[in-house]
């Protein structure tokens, strides 16, 4: 509760500072704000204060879990924002408000206990961000990723409602748990009850962009600004996946029957078809868009291993050790490609000669993205594979394969950057330091989370 | 009024939401004016919300029609951020044909 | 009686519906939703939701449906129709939405013995009891309602305001 | 004395060292002394072996354990009992002369250094094959013979047809090593060892299934016939010829191509069970012996036509081995070591004498300016044809006579008319060569000269053996005692001879009157103009076929060697390329397919989107009826 | 101690990748120097009780993962091939000037770390975090410092591999999962479990396959000749002379205990394809004018050799294979530098262009000699006692395997003596002519080479002994 009301106040400070004269406080206070949020939720649950709303929002180990996750995502990419936004002028604190009121919207997705809380939560994450994506006004692309986000994210919403609407018909409660409980009784005989519980999967599919519900994500990733794509890639990811696993968890458990074959499906079809896509990528924000469908693949695994003891914790390694590759790898293709206006791998060509840290920066991101040990995103892989290999084996081996393919358009960026011969009359580029300090500091994490991967996993196991 | 209500199933407003709610899909897929669109959106929202003040007085349970407020509230917000992104475009682009917005692919 | 009313306002917002996607001006659509809308708000009435009812008209009909209708104004759509789509796209959503129909219908067929019949109220749709029920319960949700409001109030104004040129 | 064991083969390795280390430093003389000296020490320290064997038996020497891996516990150890004791004699002596040959025959030689180094290593491995106290011992000598071989007949590297001849002779040894190998494995299989000292006593104790007898003495044959140039692996060795002089007088005559006959009557306990693989063995060691007799007849490079007789004299060997007489055919080896290793050095003071001349046809009437060579080839010649009371009137006719006696009629008839064809064409060689006109150019009639004293000394001594050497085994029915059978019998038993007294001496006497007649006969054809032999390409019909060596070389090739080269290409650019990486590249290949076809669906449009959505919800809605 | 291994390389690439010391080289021949003195002093622990010189430190405590390493006799022999091999790749790497040289040799200290990582985990986790971590400093230095077309060629072997060692990481997961309690992926641990037959079937085909392509075994093998050819020399050395043992060595620390009674099924296939390996790529090898191509797919079939030895688990099959893995490695580094070496001074590396090289280079050309006739196995060169050994192994195992695997000592002969004689033998060209002799680097490197492959070879048994108990121990926990 603390770190959702100081970012709504944070938020509102970054508005009104946004139009005071001096605009560039606007990151600061951003960043002490997610600082602040980050530090509330790390320390953990305040009893009598955090459980007060518990019938709506309980904020528990694993909400804070992750919570810790999305803060820090946002606080890495407010790190970047100080360079990011530089064009940015009257709107610069709207982004900044509009940011971290979807952040918002994240928290409460993290904490909701309930079917309406989890609602109002999607949509403000949603609605900023409809807007986020369309927030270069004048640049056509970022148009249409707005229109497309908004158009495809309102029907996915109807979708989703609907799904809700015939799950609270069948359980007379919007409540997780009491929906537990009715679903255990009735035990997924009520027909509605599995009508609903399907379209509520295919409306969270459309959030965390599971095939067949993904195809706004390419357009709208490349259309969007580029620290609003991270954002989206990380926090919105995030999200969507935490939020599912607990609605999952606690509401649909007992009916799992019900739904473990369409997911099932929704995850072979999701990784199949965006890593043999992404193959074909020479842009590098679609490849990522690519990636991020991709991994949302894998992460379903999570879902359909609700019952397992350690899948939320899989679940949250996983979104972690993601998010702090995607952040690090947008942090250095912000920094080539709008300096050389190329959006292509090429952007990359010879930055393993020109400036040595970026490319290294890049390549361990992309080799975490890719799963190659001992990288977190190999861990985090491997926490998912053990916990669903039990119960799909077909599925990790099809997973296993995909990472496989993924090597192939990862691995374009890294022999982009240390390969390819970089043009001679290159003028250099100016790294930040800002955008120094936040991969620095990614790059600790990273190393981190390789050598102790257990420590992400203090955060659930504090009283 | 309310007692011959309850003789119909609850089963007929489930269908009658259904088509409602199907209708507003169909619109969704075939329209090209991006307002229409919107507008089959709401009615999509429509079905819901009739769907679940049939569910709140057949289970004689408030939280369905307070749910019905809160599917309003969003709906008038995204009502209100969708035809400003709408607006937007038009000023680019003069058209609010979501079909002509194909520049984005592969 | 009320079966019959039922029938009747199920059926003029089913066709009013239909007509709203078929019709090629965009603000007939428009007046074709609201005459949806007021056959939903009939529901209501016969679903002794009248609070709901009243709200419903209010917020839809006359925010939500005068705002579709000013957008389509200031942008001057409002005799212009739009470029339509070809009868084979149309006959490909039909089947589409036709069999998400089909396949949830199918699914939901019988139904009705899945909704407990607990001892009726007439009073769950009161203001009362709404409101009671809205400022406890709910209070949470309705207070988070205000950041979504502001977040898109927020966004529409960026999304309206033009950039000084740098 | 047994300390001083190791040094016999250690000594020409310290030779080598020396010699390959530093002898590009040292002057020609100190080469020469020092790779011979050594020779001259090991051959010391033999003889003093000998006396030592034959005064308390054999001597066993343990250096160290080479590997010891399970049951199979391999000893880097020598056995120096009778038979081994004669082979290192044999080695050391004939090699010590050939050594001191080789300082004058390749004086002028820029790789003189290298040359010794050479002929100490191959040394060395050869001691290590006499001496070894196991398989593995014989294999390790076995193997570094070959090389030796290799790198000796590739000596002048300068020339690429001389290198393929070397790895043509390294590659055909493979062949029969790979046989010898797996005759060791199933020693070791069936006795859980491979030493002689666990191998052969036990033979009797253990009940043996007959067919792996003969399977372990067909894959120890094997190698034999590699090592030993027996059909079908024997074109090596004429091609071997490539090589210098003194080194196919020392290996491919005297001792590495008998290593073969070594080691089958090392192996006799074995052979001896197992009639049906001695009967192989006589079978293969006629044929080659006739074949490489008939293909004799038509060479005209007089290496070529020593090489076939070795060929020929070998299969002789194998015949006495196959007809059990093995103390008979170490007895030829003893004698044909002599009187081949003085042919061939003789031969090279001719080549040394011509200025590298090997054709006969341009040689002829030698016998004046070569006049010690020409003895001494003289010599040479008729103890291999079997002239009365010379070294190989000795050991053949007791070849023949076991034949005879075990083989029958038959058998002796076609062994004696190899003998024949020996008389013939070693006859012939003499007199084109020595007698009748110079045929050569102008330069080399003037560059004609008898060799100097350090070559024509190893002629003198080695004419001196082929002609006394016979009498290290006098048959009983001439008076003599069999000695040397006598001395090998430890090793070896004795062969029985049931020949009476009538018999031996009328098959003593055929075969001196073929001798006699044969090479009168050939005195008369050809020392005269009009027999001399006529150019390769003008010859026709059956000559023409031997003159080609019957195309043997070219059938292998044929059959072996191009369809492994075009099998190698096959493979290489259709299954290795196309098939097998194809396949993989065709995954990869198909994936991306798989990929371009869900990219199509991304077609930007947002209808088809929201369609697909639609769609796909539809579908996945279905596993509700599941 | 064990840990200094891994430790000392990756300190040591960490110096030279941050600080860039001038004396670069010299700091990474020292490094491995420092490993090799560590291995020796390694010999003097007893290894006759199982793991020794352990060492543990938790990674995912809960899981059951620790950073667990170990030694016993077959580790120890791994060891001693890569810190013997190691100096031989940093010294021989002299010979170049390497654009970039800190990272250079950074990347192979980081590889030589991960691959004595992957010989002494005793988690099976670990090992498959260094097993891959050994492929990113590799593919680095093939990608960076290779030559033609080595994006495309090291791409595929990058992914070839991954693909291979992930069914690997299936089969540890599976095998993870049915241990008791809370998991574990301890060696022991992992051992006890007694797998369903169906399922040990699967679980032995992934750790196959893993090891399969690493080795390679045929039909698992198209990468390597590309990649050995595309890569810079140190690469190709430390991809031949090391890394593919982690293949061979995977499979008698790995694949064999913890899915025994597969084994029984499944051996006769993997000795097939071993088998096919050999004479397949033995025949091909014979007409290759690539003489790195040619070392390429002979090692293919030394390897199919060494596989089929292991396969057949017997004493003979695996001490001949573990010997031979350390004597391989020694002699395909040499191998590998007289490639680079040729190509150095005539810049070319195709048969057909050399010749006469002996006449001009005689030191060179002994050298050459003594290192070929250890790959050819002639005894008393190091190659010998392995192949004879192997050949023993798989001949107990069944007659014609013995006879069709040792036509590799025919064909060994052919295809080196080929070329040999073709590089070495003939009058010498216009190039050739102006061939020099060999500088003192070189001699130091090839000389040192020649006297491991003679010295190894009249002494085997010193090697053998290290193992022998160990592989008594591995032979009497899994009998087929």
């Amino acid at each position: 509760m603390t770190a959702l009301l100081i970012l709504f106040f944070t938020a509102l400070a970054a508005l009104f500072a946004g139009l005071s004269k001096n605009r560039k406080s606007v990151q600061t206070i951003s960043l002490i704000g997610s600082l602040l949020a980050l530090a509330s939720v790390v320390a953990g649950p305040v009893r009598g204060w955090d459980d007060m709303y518990a019938s709506m929002l309980r904020f528990d180990n694993y909400a804070m879990a992750f919570s810790a996750v999305a803060i820090l995502s946002a606080t890495l990419i407010f790190g970047l924002t100080g360079w990011g936004f530089r064009t940015l002028t009257s709107t610069l604190g709207d982004n900044y408000g509009l940011i971290l009121f979807s952040l918002c919207g994240a928290l409460c997705m993290f904490s909701s206990t309930n079917l309406v809380m989890l609602f109002l939560g999607i949509e403000i994450l949603s609605i900023p961000l409809y807007v986020l994506a369309g927030s270069r006004r004048d640049d056509l692309a970022s148009n249409e990723a707005a229109l497309k986000y908004f158009l495809m994210g309102s029907f996915a919403t109807g979708i989703l409602l609907f799904g809700i609407a015939l799950v609270y018909g069948s359980t007379a409660s919007f409540d997780f748990s009491a929906i537990g409980t009715a679903a255990a009784q009735s035990a997924g005989s009520s027909n509605m009850l599995r009508v609903g519980i399907l379209l509520i999967v295919f409306g969270l599919s459309f959030k965390v962009s599971a095939a067949p519900f993904h195809f706004w994500a390419p357009d709208v990733y490349t259309g969007s600004p580029n620290l609003i794509t991270a954002f989206m890639a990380t926090v919105v990811k995030t999200a969507g996946f935490a939020a599912f696993f607990t609605l999952f968890a606690t509401a649909f458990a007992p009916v799992a029957s019900v739904w473990t074959l369409p997911v099932s499906i929704i995850a072979g079809l999701t990784m199949t078809l965006a890593n043999t896509t992404a193959l074909f990528q020479d842009n590098f924000k679609r490849m990522m868009a690519y990636s991020s469908i991709a991994h949302a693949g894998y992460l379903l695994l999570a879902i359909l291993s609700v019952d397992n003891a350690g899948a939320d914790r899989a679940l949250m390694f996983y979104l972690l050790s993601y998010s702090i590759a995607t952040i690090c790898a947008f942090a250095v293709f912000i920094i080539v490609a709008e300096q050389k206006g190329d959006d292509t791998f090429a952007a990359f060509n010879g930055l393993g000669k020109s400036h040595p840290f970026l490319a290294l920066v890049l390549t361990v991101s992309v080799l975490s993205l890719a799963g190659v040990p001992p990288f977190p995103g190999f861990f985090g892989k491997y926490y998912l594979f053990t916990a669903v290999f039990d119960s799909y084996p077909a599925l990790v081996v099809l997973a296993v394969i995909n990472s496989a393919i993924s090597i192939y358009y990862y691995f374009k960026v890294i022999i982009a950057a240390w390969f390819q011969k970089g043009s001679e009359n290159e003028a250099a580029l100016a790294v930040p330091a800002g955008i120094r300090v936040t991969i620095s500091v990614a790059l600790i994490l990273t190393a981190v989370l390789s050598a102790a991967p257990y420590l992400a996993f203090t955060l659930f196991s504090r009283n | 009024m309310l007692e011959t209500i309850q003789q119909i199933p609850i089963e007929h407003y489930v269908l009658y939401s259904s088509v409602l709610f199907i209708i507003g899909i169909f619109g969704v897929l075939t329209r090209r004016n991006a307002i229409v669109v919107l507008m089959c959106v709401e009615l999509m929202l429509n079905a819901v919300n009739l769907l679940l003040a049939a569910f709140s007085t057949y289970l004689s349970d408030a939280q369905g029609q307070i749910m019905v407020f809160f599917i309003m509230v969003v709906a008038a917000a995204e009502a209100a951020v969708g035809l400003g992104i709408l607006v937007m475009i038009y000023r680019n682009t003069k058209s609010t044909d979501i079909s002509l917005l194909d520049k984005l692919k592969n | 009686m009320s079966q019959y009313l039922f029938l009747t306002l199920a059926v003029i917002s089913v066709a009013t519906a239909l007509l709203m996607v078929f019709s090629r001006n965009p603000v007939h659509s428009v007046l074709y939703l609201i005459a949806t809308f007021f056959a939903i708000a009939g529901q209501y009435v016969l679903l002794n939701a009248q609070f709901l009812a009243i709200v419903h008209i209010i917020v839809y009909a006359g925010a939500i449906m005068v705002l579709f209708l000013f957008v389509l104004m200031l942008l001057n759509l409002n005799n212009a129709t739009e470029p339509q789509k070809s009868n084979a796209w149309k006959v490909t959503g039909a089947i589409a939405a036709g069999s998400l129909l089909l396949v949830m219908v199918g699914a939901l067929k019988g139904s009705t013995a899945a909704v407990a019949q607990v001892a009726h109220k007439s009073d769950v749709g009161l203001v009362q009891n709404l409101g009671r029920v809205l400022f406890t319960d709910f209070v949470v949700p309705f207070e988070i309602a205000g950041i979504l409001f502001l977040a898109a109030m927020v966004g529409a104004v960026l999304v309206g305001k033009r950039d000084a040129k740098l | 004395m047994n300390q001083l064991i190791p040094l016999i083969p250690f000594l020409p390795l310290i030779g080598f060292a020396v010699n390959g280390l530093f002898g590009r430093n040292l002057s020609k003389n100190t080469v020469g002394i020092i790779g011979s000296g050594v020779l001259l020490a090991s051959f010391l320290l033999s003889t003093a072996a000998f006396n030592q064997v034959a005064a308390s038996g054999p001597i066993q020497v343990t250096l160290y354990n080479f590997f010891t891996v399970d049951s199979l516990s391999v000893n880097f150890g020598f056995l120096v009992d009778q038979l081994s004791v004669w082979m290192m004699l044999i080695v050391t002596g004939v090699g010590f002369l050939i050594h001191v040959y080789s300082a004058g025959y390749m004086h002028d030689d820029e790789g003189f250094y290298k040359f010794f180094a050479y002929l100490n290593l191959f040394i060395f491995s050869m001691l290590l094959l006499i001496m070894g106290d196991n398989f593995l011992m014989l294999f390790f000598g076995w193997e570094g013979v070959g090389l030796c071989s290799y790198l000796l007949i590739g000596f002048w590297y300068t020339n690429h047809e001389y290198g393929k001849a070397a790895r043509k002779a390294f590659i055909m040894n493979r062949i029969g090593d790979l046989g010898l190998l797996l005759g060791i494995f199933m020693i070791y299989q069936q006795f859980g060892s491979i030493a002689y000292a666990d191998v052969f006593p036990r033979i009797g104790e253990m009940s043996l299934d007959a067919g792996i007898v003969t399977t372990i003495c067909l894959l120890l044959f094997i190698g034999a016939m590699g090592k030993s140039a027996q059909i079908p692996l024997y074109t090596w060795l004429p091609d071997a010829m490539a090589g210098p002089t003194p080194v196919s007088a020392l290996i491919h005559a005297a001792t590495m191509v008998t290593a073969g006959i070594y080691l089958i009557a090392r192996s006799n306990a074995l052979y001896s069970l197992s009639p049906d693989a001695m009967h192989f063995v006589a079978v293969i060691g006629m044929a080659t012996s006739l074949f490489a007799a008939v293909i004799g007849l038509r060479q005209n490079d007089i290496k070529k036509v020593l090489a076939y007789s070795t060929v020929s004299q070998l299969g002789l060997m194998f015949v006495a081995l196959g007809m059990g007489a093995y103390a008979s055919a170490m007895f030829h080896v003893t004698t044909h070591a002599f009187f081949k290793a003085l042919l061939f050095l003789a031969a090279g003071s001719v080549i040394h004498g011509m200025g590298g001349e090997q054709d006969i046809r341009n040689m002829g009437g030698l016998r004046k300016a070569m006049p010690i060579t020409f003895w001494v080839f003289l010599i040479g010649t008729f103890a291999i044809s079997g002239f009365p009371l010379l070294s190989g009137f000795f050991s053949k006719d007791e070849i023949l006579a076991y034949t005879y006696a075990h083989g029958g009629f038959g058998w002796w008839a076609v062994a004696s008319f190899s003998a024949l064809l020996t008389a013939t064409y070693m006859g012939r060689l003499l007199y084109v060569t020595f007698f009748g006109e110079f045929r050569g150019t102008h330069e080399q009639e003037h560059h004609l000269h008898e060799s100097p004293a350090v070559m024509t000394l190893p002629l003198i001594v080695l004419a001196v053996l082929s002609v006394a050497g016979g009498f290290l085994n006098v048959p009983h029915f001439l008076g003599g005692h069999q000695w040397m059978a006598g001395w090998l019998s430890q090793v070896i038993p004795a062969a029985e001879l049931h020949l009476d007294h009538h018999t031996e001496t009328l098959l003593m006497g055929t075969a001196t009157a073929v001798a006699l007649i044969v090479l009168t006969v050939t005195w008369m054809l050809y020392s005269k103009k009009a027999n001399l032999p006529v150019a390769d390409s003008a010859q026709a019909g059956l000559t023409r076929w031997i003159a080609n060596k019957f195309y043997v070389d070219e059938l292998y090739d044929a059959l072996f060697v191009r369809p492994t080269e075009r099998l190698s290409k096959a493979f290489h650019y259709y299954v290795d390329i196309q098939i097998i990486d194809g396949i993989v590249n065709g995954v990869g290949a198909g994936v991306q397919r798989l990929g371009a076809e869900f990219r199509k669906v991304q077609n930007g449009n947002i209808e088809y989107y929201l369609v697909g959505m639609v769609a796909g919800a539809a579908a996945l809605m279905l596993t509700l009826w599941l | 101690m064990s840990l200094s291994f891994i430790l000392i390389p990756f300190i040591a690439s960490a110096l030279i990748l941050l600080a860039r010391p001038a004396a670069t080289r010299q700091l990474a021949l020292l490094a491995t120097l420092a490993n090799l003195a560590v291995t020796a002093y390694c010999f003097s622990c007893d290894y006759s009780q199982g793991m020794n010189c352990t060492f543990q430190a938790p990674w995912l405590p809960e899981a059951g993962f620790s950073f667990s390493l170990g030694m016993d006799g077959v580790t120890l022999l791994m060891l001693l091939l890569t810190n013997l091999v190691s100096p031989l790749i940093v010294y021989g790497s002299w010979s170049r000037s390497y654009e970039n040289e800190s990272r250079y040799y950074g990347l192979i200290l980081l590889m030589i770390g991960a691959l004595n990582g992957v010989f002494l985990a005793t988690d099976g986790l670990l090992f498959y975090v260094f097993y891959e971590l050994a492929l990113i400093p590799i593919y680095f230095i093939c990608a960076i410092w290779g030559g033609q077309d080595r994006i495309r060629i090291t791409l595929k072997f990058f992914i070839y591999t991954f693909v291979g060692s992930l069914f690997m990481l299936l089969s540890l997961l599976y095998i993870y999962l049915q241990t008791p309690g809370g998991h574990s992926f301890a060696w022991n641990d992992l051992v006890n479990v007694q797998l369903p037959a169906g399922s040990e079937l699967w679980v032995m085909l992934g750790f196959f396959i893993a090891f399969a392509v690493k080795m390679p075994v045929f039909p698992l093998h198209t990468w390597q000749p590309d990649t050995y050819v595309a890569a810079p020399t140190g690469g190709t050395m430390l991809l031949s002379g090391i890394m593919l043992k982690m293949g061979t060595y995977g499979v008698i620390r790995w694949m064999m205990p913890l899915a025994p009674e597969a084994a029984h099924t499944l051996t006769p296939t993997f000795i097939t394809l071993a088998i096919i390996g050999i004479v397949y790529a033995s025949i091909i090898a014979v007409k290759q004018t690539d003489f790195k191509r040619l070392i390429a797919y002979s090692s293919i079939a030394h390897v199919g050799l060494i596989a089929a030895g292991i396969f057949a688990w017997n004493k003979a099959g695996l001490q001949g294979s573990l010997i031979q893995m350390l004597n391989h490695g020694i002699n395909v580094v040499g191998l590998f530098y007289i490639s680079d070496l040729l190509e150095r001074r005539l810049g070319t590396r195709t048969l057909g262009d050399m010749g006469g090289i002996a006449k001009s280079a005689p030191v060179f050309a002994t050298l050459f000699m003594i290192i070929m006739l250890g790959s050819v196995a002639v005894p008393l060169t190091n190659g010998f006692p392995g192949e004879f050994l192997l050949l023993n192994g798989v001949w107990s195992y069944n007659f014609w395997a013995g006879v069709i695997a040792g036509l590799t000592i025919i064909f060994g002969a052919v295809y080196m003596l080929r070329a040999y004689g073709l590089a070495m033998f003939g009058e010498p060209g216009e190039q050739t002519a102006r061939f020099s002799d060999l500088n003192t680097q070189e001699r130091i490197m090839l000389g040192a080479i020649s006297l491991l492959v003679i010295v190894l070879g009249f002494f085997p048994g010193f090697i053998l002994n290290l193992t022998d108990s160990t592989v008594n121990r591995i032979l009497g926990a899994v009998q087929l």
